[in-house]
């Protein structure tokens, strides 16, 4: 077993033992080789499920609002990405700090599952790493109660934008068919949603069709405001864990609508990376009196 | 432009906030000052209070342009509405022309009270512009039913016919 | 059996589209899905024999949306027109495993039961010649045998032609005179011959289902569900890309005075999926979602119709995106 | 099914030359949920209005689409016309086609009449979700606090108290007077400052509507407009003032001595002290930081020579806390910190002084007697050069702004000094000379023309010591060449910038303040002394800096605004207010940080949730507050709040219809 996943084990069960946790939630093995998956455990018997390896990229963060009326405190196990998403509950108002205890653990960077899932396990060494890990420049937890192992250097310095730009050298017309074609595999699953730690609604208004925005009708218009409009509300919130984009079924690169948002905000408003520090407003909850003017 | 645009009649949506752009399409109203009628105002309490998802919903009904217009920064009846409307609109254009549609299609401008020859100079351009790059058909969510009843009245008649 | 060289399959797809729509596994986009030859030739799309997609072909007979007929309120009078066909032609949907052939006849139960018979599915599963594909490479997420689907014969009732994988030719056997029909149209390309059922290799993934919906009978309040229940996001991507699951809402899309009445597919792992219009929900949590959807597969479909609502096609195992095993929580409720 | 009553005006001749009037009216009966459609000549005239009231009652119409001009003219006129007939005002919409269709389309009758039956629609769908709105009150408590006990607080006071409504003072320091108390004389009138400050101050203390806090501080506010709980600090004074009589004998005879300050450290007081001899109240307080008996534990002489038996060492900080109807902030301003400015040598050569400093060596009652002396030496100074804008108009090292006052008072203290010594000779270097008050442009001409003032336009580029001299070194741009001037004295003319706290006091009652740290006013033009929280009102220097005219002129203002809060009874809440669904909302906040009126604040509710009763935190909108701005409704992702006449439903259904073809 690899260190880590040893030190896991141990804490987590030292943590069940002491009391001092009711629960702990990591990651266990799933059904294949290139499926690691969110387990929680509450007994120091279960710490041998723990696992840690290159799949682990299922946030973990999210699933403490299932547990915001526990009585006790949750141990949660953070990468970079879930400590920046633990920050956004955080700044959100969903969670407190206090009834957490984050156990952080810097992140080499995850796999591609879904290229994993392509080839045979022999091949797992070729299987290059998720999008968003590759140009991770959060992979040491921003926040944490105590740390695993020791810190990363992280991939990047700067953010990746390269495939934003990319599309935007297109002409409107070949963007808007890139798009309807991704919009068009789209099945409104929601998994993207229901994954993404910034949409922590307690009531999405795609889920109620009453609420006159979105009709359940879907079709490559319907799915494009949904689309568009999840990015909009994620705007300057998004941690960039990437989970929307993977956990898509329909593969639809969601993450470079979030990137593109990412990008402009960067160049308007200033740098920003969201889920860092949780005092800073968000770029569209404040605004600045010499904001770049075009509207005149 | 093509004969086909010169006939095209688009349709276009402002958005106005009550207490400058639609004073000062009043203004340009109480002047007489002429600007194509392809324009249609809404009318809302600060042009913070347009949602993004409303200029959406616009395309995907078959509008042909958008704009949304309110104070200049620094006039807003409300203080910062329209702070909050630079960095949304700011942003959503950017979005907007991200996903492919055209640019001309989608614009923020300001317009106070005392500006009625600029929100006739800004519906005369808008118009002339989306006149010449024709109908949207980007984004739209159409009811295609029309079939139906066609069909529907194609065998009324055939039966009367009977 | 009309016997074909698999060298000359654009030749038999050509030669089924010039009298049928037809319709194949392709991937388009980056993903694996059931889509119009025509529109594979338009996209140069891939086409997909040797895997499951990740969209079964349940949209074929069950769109995820339809519209069921329009209503006109001009000048204050209602009026309602049925919505003409959107088959002109014939379908023809090759190959289907025999995993979502066995989907398709979950389907019919449902939207061809006696007590009542659902028009529009009717038309749609007439109108479509279902060739199913005897798949002798499983992947690894593959159990449908341990399903009680037939690997080597389909579900007769479903399948209108029955297609062996010889390897370098397919075989192509008539089940019924709409697929006798179909054989027809590609007979000059083969020739006939006699053929042995070929070999299938094993699956890896086996479950037992032997008195498993008896046994869930009574497990609903068992703790199972709370250890179960934790992955789950609440997602609709198991029950969208499941071949079985046939749940819809009713809704209107309406542009002033004109308007369809849509069905839409619906998952019961919404959590609105049982809200009331007073604003009780029945199944408030994640746990009374997962417990419903796995005794719906498990148990209470297979009270109603003796079949299972899983064929064992693997899509959950590989697509769920907290990988909620469902043959793994067979094997937990089997051990209880 | 909604009853709708569509009414097309003609306006005369103004909407009906352009728009097929009654072609409107005919086609949007036709239009879903219109029940009565008609055109009619003048609707808002008295027959106009009696057709509607008609058509209400006799067709039982439950809301009611006045189609013709801007709704900014007679939307009121059409709400209380609805009114009379039964309904309520807000069940009524405008569409406008005179201004915005029959006016700006005068030659295409077929186009505008095709606008005007869109408009009308987009109208028809917008009233058929209109809600029935009241209007609510809150009450109004009948005191005011002002905040700050300087010139602008002491006028603002005296103001709202002779309007018969009580208010309190709340100071920082012992004494009330401000910056004001410090001034020898006042532009451009030069009389004494003192004279015509201290009378006010007195009025203030003896008036039987003003309660006087001194020596205390804001420390919370919570409440909104009409209802402020302002919670106040009393610092402890150790001097129980029922018993005090301000006789003086403690501080004649306490030991210990400290840099005063209201003499800018150019002389001492006592560890128990009064700022200055005219101080109101003029009773001391004891200078913990300072006096022997807290630092010690010795001493004690005070309290045994106190014949009243006042002093108390014992005496701790008090919390009050009071309501308020209204808050006026009068904090003022402090002035930059010349020392900046290395290459001037404030604060490292003795003669270069602050314009203020130069103020009390003037004065007759400070450190000198007012006989103009220089701190190193105490000579009198016969060449002095004045240096101006050190701190204002200076991004680099100090504000962009214009600090107003100081063109006028140096030409003021130039012409003191030329007044005072005989021979003596002043320089002034200057960017410019703003003059744009009444009587300033007339002074500074005397400044320079009967005083002979040297005004040189350029800046100061360095200043050295040479003996017991300064030298100048500058540039007379006008001339284009360097110059050197030999000084006795230094008068930095430093620049007004707000208090180091003033943030954080904004923050505290919930108000805005601009990059500098002064306060921003609700509008720069029609708003000056009003803030964009209800109920709080700026006077003086702390919204800017400003002169005592002005100030004075800004405190009257702010007190008329008070007086005319204070005297309604109840104030009306505007009925098109914000509103949570809270069982939708997740308390998220992010409305909360958006509403320009902090009307917005979470709190918590119960809820009961698988039978088990929860607190959870949700927004809530003081609809006293809120003014219907509907920022709010767009950050919430989830559309849990709205925006009551401007509802999402209504907006998208105002777009559907326009969309349709």
């Amino acid at each position: 077993m690899n260190p880590i996943a040893q030190e896991m084990q141990n804490i987590a069960k030292e943590l069940l033992t002491s009391g001092e946790v009711t629960a702990v939630i990591g990651w266990e093995k799933g059904t294949f080789w290139y499926q690691s998956t969110p387990v929680m455990i509450t007994s120091a018997e279960e710490a041998d499920k723990l696992i840690w390896d290159e799949f682990c990229q299922p946030n973990l963060s999210k699933y403490l609002l299932d547990y915001r009326l526990n009585e006790g405190k949750v141990a949660i196990f953070v990468k970079g990405c879930d400590a920046r998403a633990f920050n956004r509950l955080l700044q959100d108002n969903q969670i407190e700090r206090q009834k957490a205890y984050l156990i952080g653990i810097p992140c080499p960077g995850m796999k591609d599952h879904k290229q994993a899932a392509l080839v045979e396990e022999s091949a797992k060494d070729s299987v290059p790493l998720a999008k968003v890990c590759q140009s991770c420049r959060y992979p040491n937890p921003v926040v944490y109660d105590r740390l695993i192992g020791s810190e990363v250097t992280p991939r990047a310095t700067e953010p990746d934008f390269s495939d934003v730009m990319a599309l935007e050298a297109m002409t409107p017309d070949e963007r808007y068919a890139f798009w309807q074609e991704q919009h068009t595999k789209c099945i409104r699953c929601y998994a993207c949603r229901n994954a993404c730690p910034a949409c922590n609604c307690r009531n999405c208004i795609f889920s109620d069709s009453k609420s006159g925005w979105i009709s359940k009708d879907v079709n490559t218009s319907e799915n494009q405001f949904y689309a568009i409009t999840r990015a909009t509300h994620v705007a300057g919130r998004c941690v960039e864990c990437g989970q929307c984009e993977m956990v898509c079924p329909s593969n639809i690169p969601i993450m470079l609508m979030n990137k593109k948002y990412i990008k402009d905000i960067n160049d308007l408003f200033g740098k920003y990376d969201a889920g860092i520090d949780i005092d800073t407003p968000t770029p569209l909850g404040h605004y600045k009196l010499d904001d770049p003017e075009e509207f005149m | 432009m093509s004969s086909v645009n010169e006939n095209f009649e688009p349709k276009i949506l402002v958005f106005a906030c009550n207490w400058c752009t639609y004073a000062g399409a009043d203004l340009a109203g109480l002047s007489r000052l002429q600007y194509p009628p392809n324009v249609r105002i809404l009318r809302v309490p600060c042009s913070g209070r347009v949602n993004p998802q409303f200029v959406l919903r616009a395309f995907q009904r078959g509008i042909d342009g958008v704009l949304v217009c309110g104070c200049h920064p620094g006039d807003c009846h409300y203080t910062s509405g329209n702070y909050y409307t630079r960095r949304r609109y700011l942003l959503m254009k950017r979005m907007l022309e991200f996903m492919g549609t055209d640019p001309e299609r989608f614009q923020t401008r300001w317009i106070s009270g005392s500006e009625g020859p600029k929100f006739q100079e800004v519906i005369t351009e808008a118009t002339g512009i989306i006149k010449a790059i024709g109908p949207n058909r980007k984004m739209r969510d159409d009811l295609t039913i029309q079939a139906a009843f066609a069909q529907r009245d194609a065998e009324e008649e055939e039966g009367e016919a009977k | 059996m009309i016997v074909i060289d698999k060298n000359k399959l654009t030749d038999l797809l050509d030669a089924l589209n010039q009298s049928y729509q037809v319709i194949v596994p392709a991937k388009s986009a980056d993903l694996t899905q059931f889509m119009p030859y025509d529109a594979v030739k338009e996209k140069n799309a891939e086409i997909i024999l040797n895997e499951n997609t990740v969209l079964s072909p349940k949209w074929l007979f069950l769109p995820q949306s339809e519209g069921m007929y329009a209503f006109w309120a001009k000048n204050k009078k209602l009026e309602i027109v049925d919505l003409p066909s959107d088959l002109e032609k014939m379908r023809i949907v090759f190959p289907v495993r025999h995993c979502d052939v066995q989907g398709i006849a979950c389907l019919d139960k449902v939207f061809l039961d006696e007590r009542h018979v659902d028009g529009q599915y009717l038309e749609k599963r007439e109108k479509t010649v279902v060739m199913a594909l005897m798949c002798n490479n499983p992947k690894d997420s593959c159990f449908c045998a341990s399903m009680g689907v037939d690997r080597a014969h389909a579900n007769n009732t479903v399948a209108d032609v029955q297609v062996y994988d010889l390897g370098s030719e397919y075989a192509f056997e008539a089940l019924s005179d709409k697929g006798q029909q179909a054989v027809e149209a590609i007979k000059a390309l083969g020739s006939e011959k006699t053929v042995a059922v070929p070999e299938v290799k094993e699956q890896k993934i086996k479950v037992n289902i032997e008195g498993l919906p008896e046994k869930l009978s009574g497990m609903f309040y068992d703790s199972i569900w709370d250890s179960f229940m934790f992955k789950c996001i609440g997602c609709g991507t198991c029950a969208f890309i499941c071949p079985t699951c046939y749940c819809f809402d009713i809704n209107n899309k309406i542009r002033g005075e004109e308007g369809v009445k849509l069905r839409t597919w619906d998952s019961c792992m919404f959590d609105e999926y049982m809200l009331m219009a007073g604003g009780h929900n029945p199944r408030p949590g994640k746990k009374e979602r997962v417990r419903n959807r796995f005794l719906h597969k498990l148990e209470y479909f297979y009270e109603n119709y003796q079949m299972m609502l899983c064929t064992g096609c693997g899509r959950c195992l590989r697509k769920c995106p907290m990988n909620v095993d469902i043959v793994k929580f067979i094997n937990q409720a089997n051990a209880k | 099914m909604k009853k709708v009553g569509v009414f097309v005006c003609h306006c005369g001749s103004n909407i009906a030359h352009s728009v097929d009037c009654a072609k409107v009216a005919e086609t949007l009966k036709d239009f879903p949920n219109v029940a009565f459609s008609t055109d009619y000549k003048y609707m808002c005239s008295e027959p106009g209005q009696e057709l509607i009231k008609k058509a209400i009652k006799e067709q039982g119409l439950d809301r009611v689409v006045v189609c013709s001009c801007s709704p900014r003219m007679h939307e009121n006129t059409f709400r209380n016309c609805v009114a009379q007939a039964g309904l309520n005002p807000y069940m009524f919409e405008m569409a406008n086609i005179r201004e915005q269709c029959s006016w700006v389309h005068p030659d295409d009758m077929e186009k505008a009449t095709e606008k005007a039956i869109d408009l009308a629609k987009m109208a028809v769908s917008k009233v058929c979700y209109d809600e029935p709105l009241e209007k609510s009150y809150s009450p109004v408590t009948k005191r005011a606090l002002v905040v700050g006990g300087g010139i602008a607080g002491i006028q603002t006071a005296i103001d709202i108290a002779n309007n018969g409504f009580v208010v309190d003072i709340v100071e920082r320091t012992p004494s009330i007077g401000g910056k004001m108390s410090q001034i020898d004389k006042t532009f451009p009138t030069l009389d004494c400052s003192a004279c015509i400050l201290t009378p006010k101050m007195v009025e203030a203390s003896s008036h039987p509507n003003i309660n006087l806090i001194t020596f205390a501080e804001v420390e919370k506010v919570e409440g909104y407009v009409g209802n402020f709980d302002v919670t106040i600090r009393k610092k402890a004074r150790s001097v129980d003032m029922s018993k005090c009589t301000g006789c003086g004998t403690c501080w004649s005879k306490c030991p210990t001595k400290v840099p005063s300050e209201f003499e800018l450290g150019m002389s001492m007081r006592k560890a128990i002290y009064t700022p200055f001899p005219q101080a109101i109240p003029n009773k001391p307080v004891i200078d913990r930081e300072h006096c022997l008996k807290f630092t010690k534990g010795i001493c004690g002489v005070c309290s045994k020579v106190c014949p009243a038996g006042a002093i108390d060492y014992t005496i701790e900080d008090e919390l009050v806390t009071e309501r308020y109807g209204a808050i006026v902030m009068a904090t003022g301003y402090q002035l930059f910190d010349a020392s900046v400015y290395g290459e001037y040598g404030y604060g490292r050569y003795p003669d270069v002084i602050s314009g203020l400093q130069f103020e009390r060596l003037i004065n007759a009652s400070g450190p000198t007697m007012g006989h103009l002396l220089r701190p190193s030496d105490g000579k009198e100074p016969k060449n002095v050069v004045f240096i101006k804008c050190v701190g204002s108009r200076d991004e680099n090292k100090g504000k962009e702004y214009c600090s107003r006052t100081c063109c006028m008072y140096t030409a003021k203290q130039a012409t003191l000094v030329r007044d005072k010594i005989k021979d003596s000779k002043v320089y002034v270097f200057y960017m410019d000379v703003r003059t744009p008050g009444k009587g300033y442009e007339e002074f500074y001409n005397r400044t320079t023309e009967k005083y002979e003032a040297n005004y040189i336009r350029g800046r100061v580029s360095k200043i050295t010591q040479e003996g017991d001299k300064l030298l100048v070194h500058g540039e007379d741009t006008l001339l284009g060449r360097p110059v050197k001037v030999e000084a006795d004295m230094v008068v930095l003319a430093t620049a007004m910038v707000s208090n180091p706290d003033a943030a954080h006091l904004a923050q505290l009652v919930g108000f805005s303040y601009d990059k500098d740290g002064f306060y921003t006013e609700s509008h720069p033009k029609l708003a000056p002394v009003e803030t964009h929280t209800a109920g709080v009102f700026l006077a003086g220097a702390c919204q800017g800096p400003k002169d005592i005219p002005d100030t004075v002129a800004q405190a009257g203002a702010a007190a008329v605004k008070v007086t005319a809060l204070l005297s309604k009874d109840k104030l009306e809440t505007e009925p098109s207010v914000s509103v949570v669904d809270q069982k939708n909302c997740a308390g998220c906040g992010h409305c909360v940080n958006i509403c320009p009126y902090r009307a917005i604040s979470l709190e918590t509710i119960q809820e009961r949730v698988n039978g088990k009763t929860i607190e959870r935190k949700v927004a809530h909108v003081n609809s006293s507050l809120c003014r219907g701005c509907g920022a709010c409704t767009v950050t919430c992702r989830s559309s849990s709040i709205s925006l009551k006449h401007f509802t999402n439903k209504q907006i998208l259904a105002e777009v559907d219809a326009l969309c349709l073809q």
